[in-house]
Order: C-alpha cells, then structure tokens, then sequence
C-alpha cells in the first residue's frame, strides 16, 4: 500500500481502463482503420448505421449477459428467454384481440421474460447450483416447452402495433453513398446501456453484483442478501432477453422461433472481449458496447473486405483470437511490469 | 423408566435387512460422487424404458444402436471433461473432430484413387494423420491458453470458428466420403453383440481414467484445476500441464473424428455441432466441476449411456426431440439439485461443503 | 464372437413381409421439426396415411442437424417400420444407417438427396439444374440481361443449393453474358438476418447490383427486407427459393419478384406412395404415375440409377403466391 | 493495562450460553458459554481446531448453532444471521478477512456499513472520504483505489481491520487480526483497541501470540477441542499458564540450537543477489543444518528475496549457489529442481488445494517420486511417504482422504511442510511458518524444522515473530529498505535485539 509506482505506470493504467476498454478501444479503431484502407465503402455513414443496427439486439443480450458476468455466474439461456417471450408474445397478440397495442405486447413478453428468469434465479439461488449448469438445463427447457408446446411456425406478418415500428427510423440521411438509416430501436438499448451502467456503478444493488461476483462467501458475511440479489439478477437478465427479443422480431418483421437460440456463445464471447470475468466480479458497460461493437464490425464486413465467403468463418475465429490474445498479452504485460515494482500480487503470471 | 415401542412388524424387520444387505453391497462397489448418482439413474432410466415400451427398448437392435450411439458422443465428452478438469472448457472438439476425419477422408480418396490396394494398407498411417490433426488442433488450443494467456472458452471459441472454417474451406463445403474399410468394418462389427466402437470408447475411457487418477501427470491436472496458484508454489509447470491437457483434448478429438468416420464413411464441416453443448451436459451430470479441479471419468461414461438410453427411449415412445429437449434439461437440473438438497442435508449447515475428491 | 450390427434381425422373418395395409407404419424423416415447410409436409404424410389406412407419420430434430437424423433413424430401425422416407440434412452422412435399415428390410426412400446410396428410391420434385436454369431464366428477364447479381445459399454444404445457384450461374454466363456474378455464393447459414446483413453488406459493397437470387427459404425474405430499406425495391430484382406465408408480405411491395418452390405435402405425398409401391413389390421405372399432382410422369436422372425426377416446381408471383396456404 | 472496574459490572453486551456445533462427525464446539462486557477485550486462546473461529462464526450469523443461545442485550436467539449481527452493533474481521478481492480497498472498507445502513445509492467519493477517514485516524499508509486482490496480505489484513472500524461497532470481533502484521502496525492497531475499549465498546479478540494476548486484553478465556477451560483476569495469567490450560501440558519456548558441525558444508550461496525496485547487494551462505532467520519490517523487500530464491519472482543480478554448484533460478521448476524448497507465506491460496485430499497434497509437489517405472502413481510408496509425514509432523486428521479445507490453521500449516519434506530439499525457505499457528503446535513444527536442519538441510526462515527467531535459528538476516543491515549470531540472537535493529 505504498504511494510509489503512482507515475507512468498509473496513468497508462487509467488510459487502459479497469477492464481493458482502453485496448479494446484501439482495437475497434484499428481494425475500422484497416477495413476503410481495405475498402472505402466501408468508412460511410450507411456503414455506421448499419453496424449500430445490427448491434442492438446483441448489445442488449449482452448487458444481460454482463450483469451475470458480473455476479459470477454464466448464462447460456437469455437467447431461449428471449425467443420464449417473444414468438409467445406475437402468438398471444396476433389479432391482437385485446387491442392492447404495442404497451400490451412490451409488458407482456417483459412478464414472460421475468417468469423465465425467475425460474433461472431461483434453481441458482436456492440451489446454490453452478450458474452454467443451471441455464444449459432450462435452455433446454425453455427452448423445448416453446417448441412442443407454444408453437414452432415461423410466423411473417406481426401484429400491426409491433410491425408499425419496424420500418421507424431515428435519422435518415441521404448520402453520396446511399441512404443511411438508423433505426429508432437504437433508443432503447442506448437507455438500457446508460441505465445499466448508473445501476452497476451508483447503487448498492450493483455494488451487491460486484461484491457477490468477487467473493460470495463474504458476501453473505458482510450481510449482503445474496439470494435476493441473484433472484433479482436473473430477472432482470429475463426481462432484457424479452426486450431483446422483442427488437428481434420487430426488427426481423417476423417471429421465427427456430433463430437467436445457438448464438449465445458469441454474446458471452462479446462480454468478456469487452473486459468482463469469466471468474465474476469485473466488468463495465463500456467495455461490453465495444465489445459487441468489435464482433459486429467484423462479422459486417468481411464481405465489404473482400473476404471471400468460405474463409468468413475461419476469418471470425481468427480476428476472435487476436482481438483476445492481444488482450491477455498486454493485461500479462502489465502484470510483469506491475511484478518488478514488487507489489505483492504479480506472483501468479510472473512464470 | 422405559417409554413404550411398538414391536417391531416383520415387514419392517424383513426390510431393514434388507436395506443393510443393499448398503453393503452398494458400498461394496461403491463408485463416488458423479459416477455414483449417475449408475443410479442410468439404472431409473433403463428400467423405465423397459416397462413402457420392451418390445422396442429391449430389442437387440435397439440396445446395439444405445453402444453405437454413445462412442462419439462419449469421447468428446471425455475430452470436454479433461478440459474442465483444469478449469477451462474446449469448444472446439467438435470442430477438430470433423477436420480430422476430413483429412482422413481426403488422404483415402486420394491414395485409394492411385492404388486402392495401397490405400487400405496404409489405413494405419491415414489413421495417424487424422489423430495428428487432432493433436495440431489441440496444440494450438493449447499454446494459446497456456502461452498467450487467453480464457479457454473464448480461445476455444475462436479455433472453433477457425477449425470449422478450414473445414469449410477444404472441403468447398460439400461432405466427403470414403474411408479406409479397416475402419468402415470397425465401424459394423461387433465383438459378442458388442458394437467394436464401444469397445474402443471402452478402451479410451479406462486409458483415461488411469491416466487421470493413477499418473503424475493426472494429479498434475487435477491440482492445476483446483487451485492454479498452489499449483506452481508446488512446482507444477503449468504452462506445460495446459498444453498437455489441451493436445489431450485434441488426440481425443481426433480419436472422436476417427469414430466418425468408421460410423458413417462421410466427413463434412457440419457433422455434430448439436454436440457442442451436449458434451457439457454430460461432462456436469457425469461429476465433473466446471471450476475445475474434480471430475469422474466412470460419470461421464455413465452420463453418456443415460443420456443415449433416454433419447432412444424418447423415440421408442414417439415423443417429439423437443420434449427429448426438455427432458434432458430437466433431467440435468433436476440431479443437480437433488445432488445438493441430499448434500445439505447431511450436512445441514456447512457452508463450504468439504468435496470428495474423486477421480 | 465377432459379428456386425447388422447381423441381428438380417434373417428375421417378422422384418419382411409386413405388407398388409393395417398394421403398416410408414415414417418420414425431415430435416427439423416444426418449421412451415415440414408442418406442410406433415400435413401431406397425414392426409396420405389417412387416405391408405397406414400408420404414417414424421420425425426431426429439433435442429438441422445430420447427427440427429442418423440417431432418429437408428432408433426407429429398431420400431422396425415398413418405410423409412427421409429428407436428409447430408444424405452422405445418412449411407451407412440407411444400409442398416436395409439390411433389415425396411424400405428407404429420399427426397432432396440426389446421390444418395442405400435409399431404394431417392424422389426430386424436379431437376436441380433444370430449377436453377429456371430462376435464372425469370432473373435474367427481370434486370433485362445486364447488370452484376449475386446468389445467396443457406449453406456452403447444402448441396441443392450449390447445385441451384451452379446451374443458374451456368445458365447465366451461357445466355446473359451481360450479367456478371460478383461473389462467389454467399453463406446465410439459413437465417433471414443473417441474409438481411449480407444483403446489406452487398448493397453497400456494389451500389450498382441489380440481382439477388436467393435459395433457402429465409435468404430471399432477408435480402428483400435489406432491399426495401435501402428504398431499391423497384431497381434490384430479386428471386429465389421461398415460401408463399414468409414472402407474401416483400411480395406485397415487389422487394420480392418472384418465389419459386415445391409443395412440400405432395413431396411427402410422393415418397410414401413410392414406399407403398415397393412395399407391395412394384417398381418405380421411368413413366411411373403416382397419382400426386407433379409426381404424374416420372423422369430418371442420367447418371445415377435410384434417381427420379417429378415435374412439382411451382413459380409464383405476388398474386400466384396468394393461392397457397403455407 | 487498567483493569476493569471490579465493583458492579455493566450487564455483558454479548453472550453465548451452550453453544453446541458439529460438522459432520467433527465436534467443533461441545456447549461453550461466555459473555462480553462494553468497555473490555475479552481475549480467546486455544490451539488450532479448539474452536475459536467457528465461535465467533456463530455470532455473527455465518454458521447456525446445532443447539444453544446467543444473548444480545439481554435479549435471547437460537441463531443470528449476518445482517441482523451488524444490525446490532457486530463487527468482525475474519481471520480469512472476508474480503472483495475485486474492489478496491476503499470500496472493500465501507461497503458493508453501507450495507447495514440499508443505503441504495453508492458514490465513490464519500466511500473513499469515509475510507480515508479511517485510514488516517489509524494513521496507515494505503492506497485506497488499489484493487484488493494485489495487496499482500498484511495489506489485506490492515484493509479488513479499517473495514470493521468504520462504522461504530458495539462489538468489535477480531480473530487472529495480527497474523499478518509487524510489530509497528501491531502497536497502532493496539492503540486504537484501547481507544475502542475506553470509549465502551467491548472486543472479543484471538491471538495465538500469548504475549499480545496478555498485553491488551483485561480477560481471557481459553477453550481446548471446543470446551470452555477457563476464564481468568488476565493479570492472573502468564503465557506459560495460558499455554498449558490450553495444551494441557507444558511447553517450552527456549532458545536451542544444536552447536553446528564445524565441517558442515555450505548448501546455499548467494551473492550479490539484486532485483530492480524491490532488494540489492544481498549476500550471504547458509551452511548445512543451519537454521537462518531473516527479519525486517513489512515491505523490507524480505519476501522478494525469498521469492527469488525460489525462482518465482527471478532476480536481475547477482548469483546463486547450491552445494557450490552455480544454479540458474528463471522459475520456480529451476529452484526446485536444484534442490530448494518454500512454504509461501500465503497458505490458503498460494500452499493449499483446500477441496483437494491431504493426500494429494502432500504429494503435490513430488508426483513424479512417488511413480514406478511405467509413470504410474505408486500407491505403496505415497501411502508409505503420507504415513511417515503424519506421524512425524503429527498432523491430525481423520484420514488421509479428507479435504484439508476441513483442517485447523495449524494441521493445514503441517501439511504444506509435508508437501516440500516430501520432496526432500536441500534446502527450505519458509515465510511465516508459524502465522496462526497456536503455541503448541508452534513448538512442534519449530521441533520439526530443528531435526530437518539436524538431517542436514539448509533452513530459511521468515517471519515477524521474534521469539520464534530465537528460538531456533542460528543465526539472524536483518533487512532493511531490500538490503542486509546486520547479521546477529550467536549471543546476539535475542528478542530486544531483533526488534531493535528491525526497527532502526
Ligand atoms: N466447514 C467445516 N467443515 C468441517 N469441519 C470444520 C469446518 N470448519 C471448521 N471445522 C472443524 O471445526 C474445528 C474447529 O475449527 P475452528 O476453525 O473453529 O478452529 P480455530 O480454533 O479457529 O483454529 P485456528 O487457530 O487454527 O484458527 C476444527 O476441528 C475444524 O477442523
Ligand atoms: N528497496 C526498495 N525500493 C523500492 N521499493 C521497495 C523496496 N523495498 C521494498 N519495497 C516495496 O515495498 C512494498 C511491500 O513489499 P512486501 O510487502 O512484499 O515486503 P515484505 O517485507 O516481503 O513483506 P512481508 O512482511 O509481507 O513479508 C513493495 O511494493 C516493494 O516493492
Ligand atoms: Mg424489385
Ligand atoms: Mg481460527
């Protein structure tokens, strides 16, 4: 606990950011860099908007995913959460027979969400199972009851108040390049982002997540009620995978029940790219937007790259792979500078 | 003083002797932890299935079918198992296992369009190619885990996506067939009404399980996943034990493609993503501790013959492969949480349940 | 002693011989469950069961998957139907369960899986190269022969649709030499956003495209979605394998020109009936009528001898599309 | 020390009547009562496994109690749980500190008073001006925005005993706060004990370093395999009563050191021996059977030294020496593989697989001695290894295939020393062999490291506790600011000595 060592290697700490963003960041500049020089159609506003389109259902999955991150455990259910409340949702409202409107369907996948998650929460908390455990089983579940017993159609025309916004924009500009579109869902998963970060940073409750994310057991000693905070949690996570869903399908203008589910690995990969613990206890907003950011702005332009077509997945993996080796080269990197000054901790990478 | 008891009925007698007679002989072969719970429910499911529909579930075909079945399914769970056992997880089995047999595949139509002759003798050697790729595969895993530093699941996810592209690539996407008919005939025979394949996955699972709970390199492993720190204050290098453990995975890997192939004589990028996550299923319900550190070779082949029982069990009752979905789910969370229900119960108020160390 | 899988019921006597009507269950495979195009050939595998007094009904997975459909068709080898008809994820991956199904005397029959070995009688709707010839053949007339256009396909290893787009491409370089390919086909992993975010990439890539055809059913919706947003729907043609309830409403705005697709019950339809028709010891041959619309006069298809082609394709425009119901 | 006015005692705030706990088979408290009066330190002793911790869990809610009452303020439960504890005034600092490893030191010391006080908003600024409140009035040097995880565990003990300051306990429980501590932070800590305790706050405090005991506490109460010995006034009580109520025998704490051989070789040699930002210029030898102590204040560089010599932290300059041969030490395998042994000073996570078996354990550190010819494990000769080390370290425990998480400090202490005897090392460095160790064990490891150096290895010794230095080392290394200021031998090796030359 000494003052020493507060100089150069202090501020690039700052400018790295707790979780890494700060590289993460350069990353995303780099590799927007590379694919302009690459091809110039790429440095264009529809180009933008597009990217930021095609980030909202992932941004929010992952805020989700990132709030369990955070608490220690692993989700591998909120895509089967947010299909389940979704496709139910446009099936309940097909006719839309109540007249409920769009307000209707919101709160009603959000109820269908939390339910989900709920039983999520209560299995980990009261169980005091292992989190990946518990979501691989009711991923099964859920998936399955929405299947054999909700419907599997692929349904093309949504209920008219859901279809209305599918085609709202926020901004159109009309450029040398084309039109560019951005579309008005953006609102939402900026709020949930900015609200998400004030609630990890600025409340008990997300310090709660922090604090059960590092140690659970001293958690429960320093009386933080763990198993309402993880109920909490994993309702929470439910209600955002039905936002998700919801935007999915509005966005999509369809409610095909066969898709979002098999994707969760790349959400998770998106989490922890952007800085988040697999061990639980570290992770920002910050670094999850540019995560998901990184991942989107690879899989959107391999084409416009010139990769070819077969080598998109082999090119996904390999970006994957830097963009994290550089990660745990540089967090080695300060490890070993941080060990030669001797604070005590440097022990375990200093091999 | 002396308070009343009511004598003790026959029945009751008869019972309790027989309930000592059955702990003895539980005791007697006594598997622990995951292997264990899972003969237990193995023994559930077998039994149910019998009972609701024999003439199908018990049918010679049908069992065959169960060992015939579970082999590939088995060996990649293994390896998933040897990779949680240090902590990690490897996503890219599945991946390896098709580049594999895809290479296999590739060197046979090649060799047997020059000499067919020559192709089959050399099956050995196209058979160690195969393993080989699976070893690549797993080195890079692992140097990237244990060198560069990345998290295994996103390292894992990475090469997956590479793997599964090279495979892609390679093969311009179509399936590939052919196989050396050494290992086609592997593939259909059997030895005692005893599919051959699950005599080799037999064979893997016991070379595994001396491997993890009789060599040094076994504890190695097992102590690197239980607390990485104390591992290298006890000199284990573990950079090395990683690398090991993931080309492990890999050989397995490679060992799973060759199955593949002997199974059915194609290769393809494609062939058994729906595994992915499956494997995890198994490698849990079969004991092992996704922190790391614990796991039980016996579970896992347990887990895996009860997860092929069930499923076959499904479609001898018509049900659907989304309840199939379902129930496999909860049959997972269901153990899981009986498992700790039954663990707190014996012991009711330990927070830190002290774990038996198994293997 | 040693032995093969296929030893147990090889001479069994009850595993032929299942001939009479009642009794006699038929069961098709799909590829996944629960999707339209399967419900659809549900309902044809029903109505047909229904017609004939057989037991008739399918199976899938709950995803597309060829692990899954061997481990199905393993396991009903065992319920020793009289027919197992199956539309194949990879009918590669299919050969060696297929043989043991075979060997015990079930008949096999494929749909949707041209070189298929050990099916005893593999039915298309139609000529592959013939169907790709024809959505180009539309493709062409609608940008009028000029123009870049590019071909989307669910899977780099769905080879129906390697075989629709490679004739089409074919078709185009003999007779729009105007035209021009500008990708090589492009991989939607059979996901309408993923072929909406491809689609896109390619309108930002080629300002100037005027083609799209697409060949899994969810690749046209998303390349028409991309399409519409980008406000081209009047300047970019696109085309491709769909059906009529997920294209109806990019029908509607002509951000989808045309659908070209196969009625998915008579296809089930189909393959029973050649079941029934082996399994009461006739033969399927060149000129065969099944008595399903499509299915009247069977072709064989050179080069393969379990090959049999029907003339099922069906195109529709916005207002064709509107006489079907799925 | 003022002794507690002994005319009419203030009602006790805290009481426990009967407290019976099992784990398992394990009895760990067999009807234990006591009270706590406002104004007193009230001091626990007793040997590993006796029982405190799990006490003091009891009160504050973490473990439930199979039977008996815990009475606050007259007022009876069958059992607390954490936040209803801090709700009525119970502080802990738990001997594994129980701390966020992820937030930062700041955020660790008030998070759970926040907590406590039911608040809903967090903002970093008035955690950290509350954090540096505390942390100036203890007048300690901390970086609060440092993530916890890379303290060293003095650190992290100075962090958790900040946290249990900050809100205004009624009772303050500290179990073994000292452990980790020198002997300047010991008598800060001590000062504000006192200041607590004149100010009405009663203190419940454990110590297996009986002198401390005696110095701060008015009584002590002694528990022996989870029974209630005795409570006596401190002043009627001397180290050595303290010890033998808790052991039930005597023991001694005397120096003895054998005379060396006058031929005894030099096992280990260094010199020069430098690392950038952390020691320098650090030579000396240590010659076979010699047990050499090394102290110095917390951040000396003392256990940098240690670690390089063991190859975990390498070292820039200098060269090092085994049995005269030059030996590379770039990592830990290098160290081992000439020959050195260390028992860190971090246990439980950098010397244990607590969930793993004793037996693995032990033979952590030499799977590859105990396998046969065809690289198998030989179970005879771990067995045989495992046997031997028990009696010989007398360590207690049911079986061999128990998880040490369910030993006592002491017993798991013995078995990170079976771990490197199992390996036979030339040479042994050890930090803080003994931290929360109780006496009677303590003796007996410093009786098993006297015969390990009689068998001819070189020992190092680290530690804080100074009359363990003299109790058997030969000689003493004192560091200072990463370099050695003095060498005591012979004569010179006493208590006052140590403390002095340390401090200066
Ligand atoms: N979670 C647990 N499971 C099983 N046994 C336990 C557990 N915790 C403690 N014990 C046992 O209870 C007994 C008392 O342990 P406790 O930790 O209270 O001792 P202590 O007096 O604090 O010892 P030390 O001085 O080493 O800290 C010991 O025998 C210990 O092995
Ligand atoms: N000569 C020195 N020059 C610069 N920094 C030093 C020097 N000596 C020690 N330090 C610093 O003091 C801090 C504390 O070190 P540390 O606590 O490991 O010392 P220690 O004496 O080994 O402690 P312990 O009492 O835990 O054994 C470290 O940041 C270390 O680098
Ligand atoms: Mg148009
Ligand atoms: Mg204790």
């Amino acid at each position: 606990m000494t003052a020493r060592g507060v100089t150069a290697g202090a501020v690039a700490h700052r400018l790295r950011g707790s979780n890494n963003e700060g590289i993460l960041a350069i990353v995303l500049v780099l590799l927007v860099v590379g694919m302009s020089i690459a091809n110039p159609a790429f440095f264009t506003l529809p180009t933008a908007f597009s990217i930021l389109r095609s980030s909202i259902v992932p941004l929010i999955l992952a805020l989700g995913v990132l709030l369990v991150i955070i608490s220690g455990g692993i989700d591998v259910s909120f895509a089967a959460i947010a299909v389940f409340a979704a496709y139910t949702t446009v099936m309940v409202f097909e006719g839309d027979t109540f007249g409920l409107g769009l307000v209707g369907a919101v709160v009603s996948a959000l109820i269908i969400g939390a339910l989900l998650g709920l039983v999520n929460g209560f299995l980990i908390a009261r169980f005091r199972l292992p989190t990946l455990i518990v979501t691989l089983g009711t991923q099964g579940i859920f998936n399955g009851v929405l299947l054999a017993y909700v419907g599997s159609r692929y349904i093309a025309n949504l209920p008219d108040p859901m279809a209305a916004i599918s085609t709202t924009n926020l901004i159109e500009v009309t450029t040398a390049g084309g039109h560019a579109y951005l579309h008005v869902l953006v609102i939402p998963a900026a709020i949930l982002a900015l609200a998400l970060s004030l609630v990890l940073r600025r409340t008990m409750f997300g310090r709660s997540i922090y604090a059960i994310g590092g140690d659970i057991d001293a958690a429960r000693r320093a009386g933080i009620r763990v198993t309402r905070i993880q109920l909490v949690v994993y309702v929470v996570v439910g209600m955002m995978a039905a936002v998700a869903g919801m935007i999915y399908m509005i966005m999509g203008r369809s409610a095909n029940p066969h898709e979002l589910v098999g994707g969760e690995l790349d959400i998770i990969a998106a989490v922890v790219l952007g800085g988040a613990s697999i061990f639980g206890g570290r992770g920002s907003v910050l670094g999850t937007v540019l995560g998901v950011l990184l991942i989107q702005v690879i899989n959107n332009s391999l084409t416009l790259a010139g990769v070819p077509s077969a080598w998109q997945r082999t090119a996904v993996g390999v970006l994957l792979v830097i963009g994290v080796g550089v990660q745990a080269l540089a967090a080695r990197g300060t490890w070993r500078a941080r060990g030669r000054l001797g604070i005590n901790t440097a022990r375990e990478v200093t091999a | 003083m002396k308070t009343t008891r009511p004598e003790q009925s026959p029945l009751d007698r008869l019972n309790t002797t027989v309930d000592a007679g059955w702990g003895r002989l539980i005791n007697r072969v006594s598997p622990q932890g995951g292997a264990r719970r899972m003969l237990g429910l193995l023994i559930m499911a077998f039994a149910l299935f019998s009972v609701l529909n024999p003439a199908v579930f018990l049918s010679a075909t049908n069992l065959q079918n169960i060992a015939l079945a579970a082999p590939e399914i088995g060996v990649i769970a293994l390896a998933m198992m040897l990779a949680m056992l240090t902590g990690g997880i490897d996503l890219s089995l599945v991946s390896i296992a098709n580049l594999s047999a895809i290479t296999m595949s590739t060197l046979y139509t090649t060799m047997a369009a020059a000499d067919p002759g020559q192709a089959e003798r050399l099956a050995p050697v196209i058979l160690l190619a195969g393993l080989a790729v699976g070893l690549l595969g797993g080195l890079i895993n692992g140097l990237l885990v244990s060198v560069v530093g990345i998290t295994p699941i996103l390292a894992t996810l990475g090469t997956m996506q590479v793997y599964n592209g090279v495979a892609v690539v390679w093969t311009g996407g179509t399936t590939l067939s052919g196989s050396p008919s050494a290992l086609t005939n592997l593939g259909i025979s059997t030895v005692g009404g005893i599919p051959a394949l699950f005599v080799v996955f037999v064979v893997v699972a016991v070379a595994l399980g001396v491997l993890v709970s009789r060599t040094p390199l076994g504890l190695r492993i097992q102590l690197q996943g239980a607390n990485p720190t104390a591992a290298r204050y006890s000199g284990i290098a573990s950079r090395r034990i990683l690398l090991s453990t993931y080309v492990l995975t890999g050989l397995l890997g490679g060992i799973a493609g060759s199955l593949f192939i002997a199974r059915n004589p194609i290769a393809s990028a494609d062939y058994g993503a729906s595994y992915v996550l499956l494997v995890i299923v198994i490698a849990v319900l079969g004991g092992t501790d996704p922190k790391g550190g614990f796991a039980s070779v016996l579970g896992v082949v347990l887990a895996t013959l009860t997860l092929q029982i069930v499923a076959s069990g499904f479609t001898a009752m018509r049900l659907s492969a989304y309840e199939y979905g379902i129930a496999q789910g909860l049959i997972l969370v269901v153990v899981m949480a009986y498992d700790e229900v039954r663990r707190r119960w014996a012991r009711p108020v330990s927070r830190r349940p002290a774990r038996r160390a198994s293997s | 002693g040693c032995g093969t899988v296929n030893d147990g019921a090889a001479g069994d006597p009850s595993a032929t011989g299942r001939t009479s009507a009642s009794g006699t269950t038929m069961v098709t495979v799909v590829k996944v469950k629960g999707i339209a195009w399967f419900d659809r050939m549900d309902e044809g595998v029903k109505a047909y069961g229904q017609e004939k007094g057989i037991d008739t009904r399918t199976e899938g997975g709950d995803d597309i998957s060829p692990e899954k459909q061997i481990q199905i068709i393993q396991n009903l080898i065992a319920q020793q139907p009289a027919a197992i008809t199956v539309v194949p994820n990879s009918p590669e991956a299919l050969s060696s369960v297929l043989a043991q199904a075979k060997a015990k005397g079930i008949i096999t029959v494929a749909h949707e899986a041209t070189g298929i070995k050990n099916a005893d009688v593999d039915i298309e709707a139609f000529d592959n190269a013939v169907y790709g010839q024809k959505i180009m053949k539309s493709l062409g007339e609608c940008m009028g022969g000029q123009g870049d256009y590019v071909q989307f396909v669910g899977g780099l290893t769905a080879k129906t649709h390697m075989e629709w787009v490679g004739a089409a491409h074919e078709y185009q370089q003999a007779n729009f030499s105007g035209m021009k390919r500008v990708e090589d086909p492009i991989e939607s992993t059979d996901n309408e956003t993923t072929a909406y975010q491809k689609a896109k990439e390619v309108l930002a890539k080629y300002p100037n495209i005027k083609g799209f055809q697409g060949s899994s059913g969810n690749d046209v919706p998303g390349i028409a979605r991309a399409v519409e947003e980008a406000g081209k729907e009047k300047d970019v043609c696109v085309m491709g394998t769909s059906i009529p309830s997920a294209a109806s409403k990019y029908l509607a705005t002509g951000s989808i020109d045309k659908i070209f697709f196969w009625d998915p019950a008579l296809a089930g339809k189909a393959q029973l009936e050649i079941a029934r028709i082996l399994s009461t010891g006739g033969k399927i041959e060149p000129g065969t009528d099944l008595g399903i619309e499509g299915y009247h006069s069977l072709k064989k298809l050179d080069g393969y001898d379990n090959v049999f082609l029907g003339d099922a394709a069906i195109e529709a425009d916005a207002e064709a599309a509107k006489k079907y119901d799925f | 020390m003022p002794p507690a006015t002994p005319s009419s005692p203030p009602p006790p705030v805290l009481a426990v009547r009967d407290i019976v706990k099992t784990y398992g088979g394990v009895t760990a408290l067999r009807g234990v009562s006591l009270d706590v009066l406002p104004g007193e330190v009230l001091c626990l002793a007793g040997e590993n496994g006796s029982g405190k911790s799990t006490l003091i869990k009891i009160i504050s809610g973490v473990e439930r109690p199979d039977s008996g009452e815990i009475v606050i303020d007259g007022a009876g439960y069958r059992s607390m749980d954490p936040t209803g504890a801090i709700n009525r005034g119970i502080q802990v600092i738990y001997q594994d500190f129980s701390l966020f490893p992820n937030l930062s030191v700041a955020e660790n010391i008030v998070l759970t008073s926040a907590v406590a006080d039911r608040r809903r908003f967090y903002s970093d600024r008035a955690a950290r001006a509350g954090a540096q409140a505390i942390v100036d009035d203890l007048g300690l040097d901390v970086d609060l925005d440092t993530d916890v995880e890379r303290l060293s565990v003095a650190d992290k003990q100075l962090t958790a005993i900040c946290r249990a300051l900050v809100n205004d306990a009624r009772v303050l429980i500290m179990d073994e706060p000292t452990a980790a501590l020198t002997h300047t932070e010991v008598d800060r800590l001590f000062a504000v004990v006192e200041r607590l305790r004149s100010s009405g706050v009663a203190l419940i405090f454990v110590s297996h370093k009986l002198d401390e005991v005696l110095r701060i506490s008015q009584r002590v109460t002694v528990l022996r395999s989870g029974e209630h010995v005795i409570t006596s006034a401190s002043q009627d009580l001397d180290p050595r009563a303290i010890a033998q109520h808790m052991t039930g025998r005597e023991l001694d704490e005397s120096r003895q050191v054998t005379e060396l051989e006058p031929d005894a070789g030099v096992v280990l040699e260094v010199e020069r021996l430098g690392l950038r930002g952390a020691y320098r210029d650090v030579s000396f030898s240590l010659r076979r059977g010699e047990i050499l102590g090394v102290a110095g204040l917390l951040g000396s560089g003392r256990t940098e030294i240690a670690e390089s010599l063991f190859g975990a932290l390498p070292h820039d300059t200098g060269t090092v020496k085994v049995d005269g041969k030059p030996v590379r030490l770039r990592s830990i395998r290098d160290a081992i593989g000439a020959g050195i042994g260390y028992v860190p000073e971090d246990r439980l996570t950098e010397g244990l697989f607590l969930d793993k078996s004793i037996s693995d354990n032990i033979i952590a550190g030499s799977p590859d001695q105990h396998a046969n010819r065809g690289r198998m494990l030989d179970r005879r000769a771990v067995r045989k290894t495992i046997g031997g080390l028990f009696t010989r370290l007398r360590v207690k425990a049911p079986d061999a295939h128990a998880p040490v998480r369910s030993l006592s400090g002491g017993n798991a202490q013995r078995v990170v020393l079976a771990k490197w005897l199992a390996r036979r090392p030339r040479v042994l460095i050890l930090n803080g062999p003994t931290v929360g160790v109780d006496v009677g064990s303590k003796a007996e490891i410093l009786g098993i490291l006297r015969s390990e150096a009689a068998d001819g290895r070189g020992i190092l010794i680290i530690s804080d506790d100074a009359p363990e230095l003299v109790a058997c080392c030969h000689r003493v290394l004192v560091v200072r600011h990463g370099r050695i200021v003095e060498v005591l031998q012979g004569d010179e090796v006493t208590v006052d000595a140590i403390r002095e030359k340390v401090a200066a």
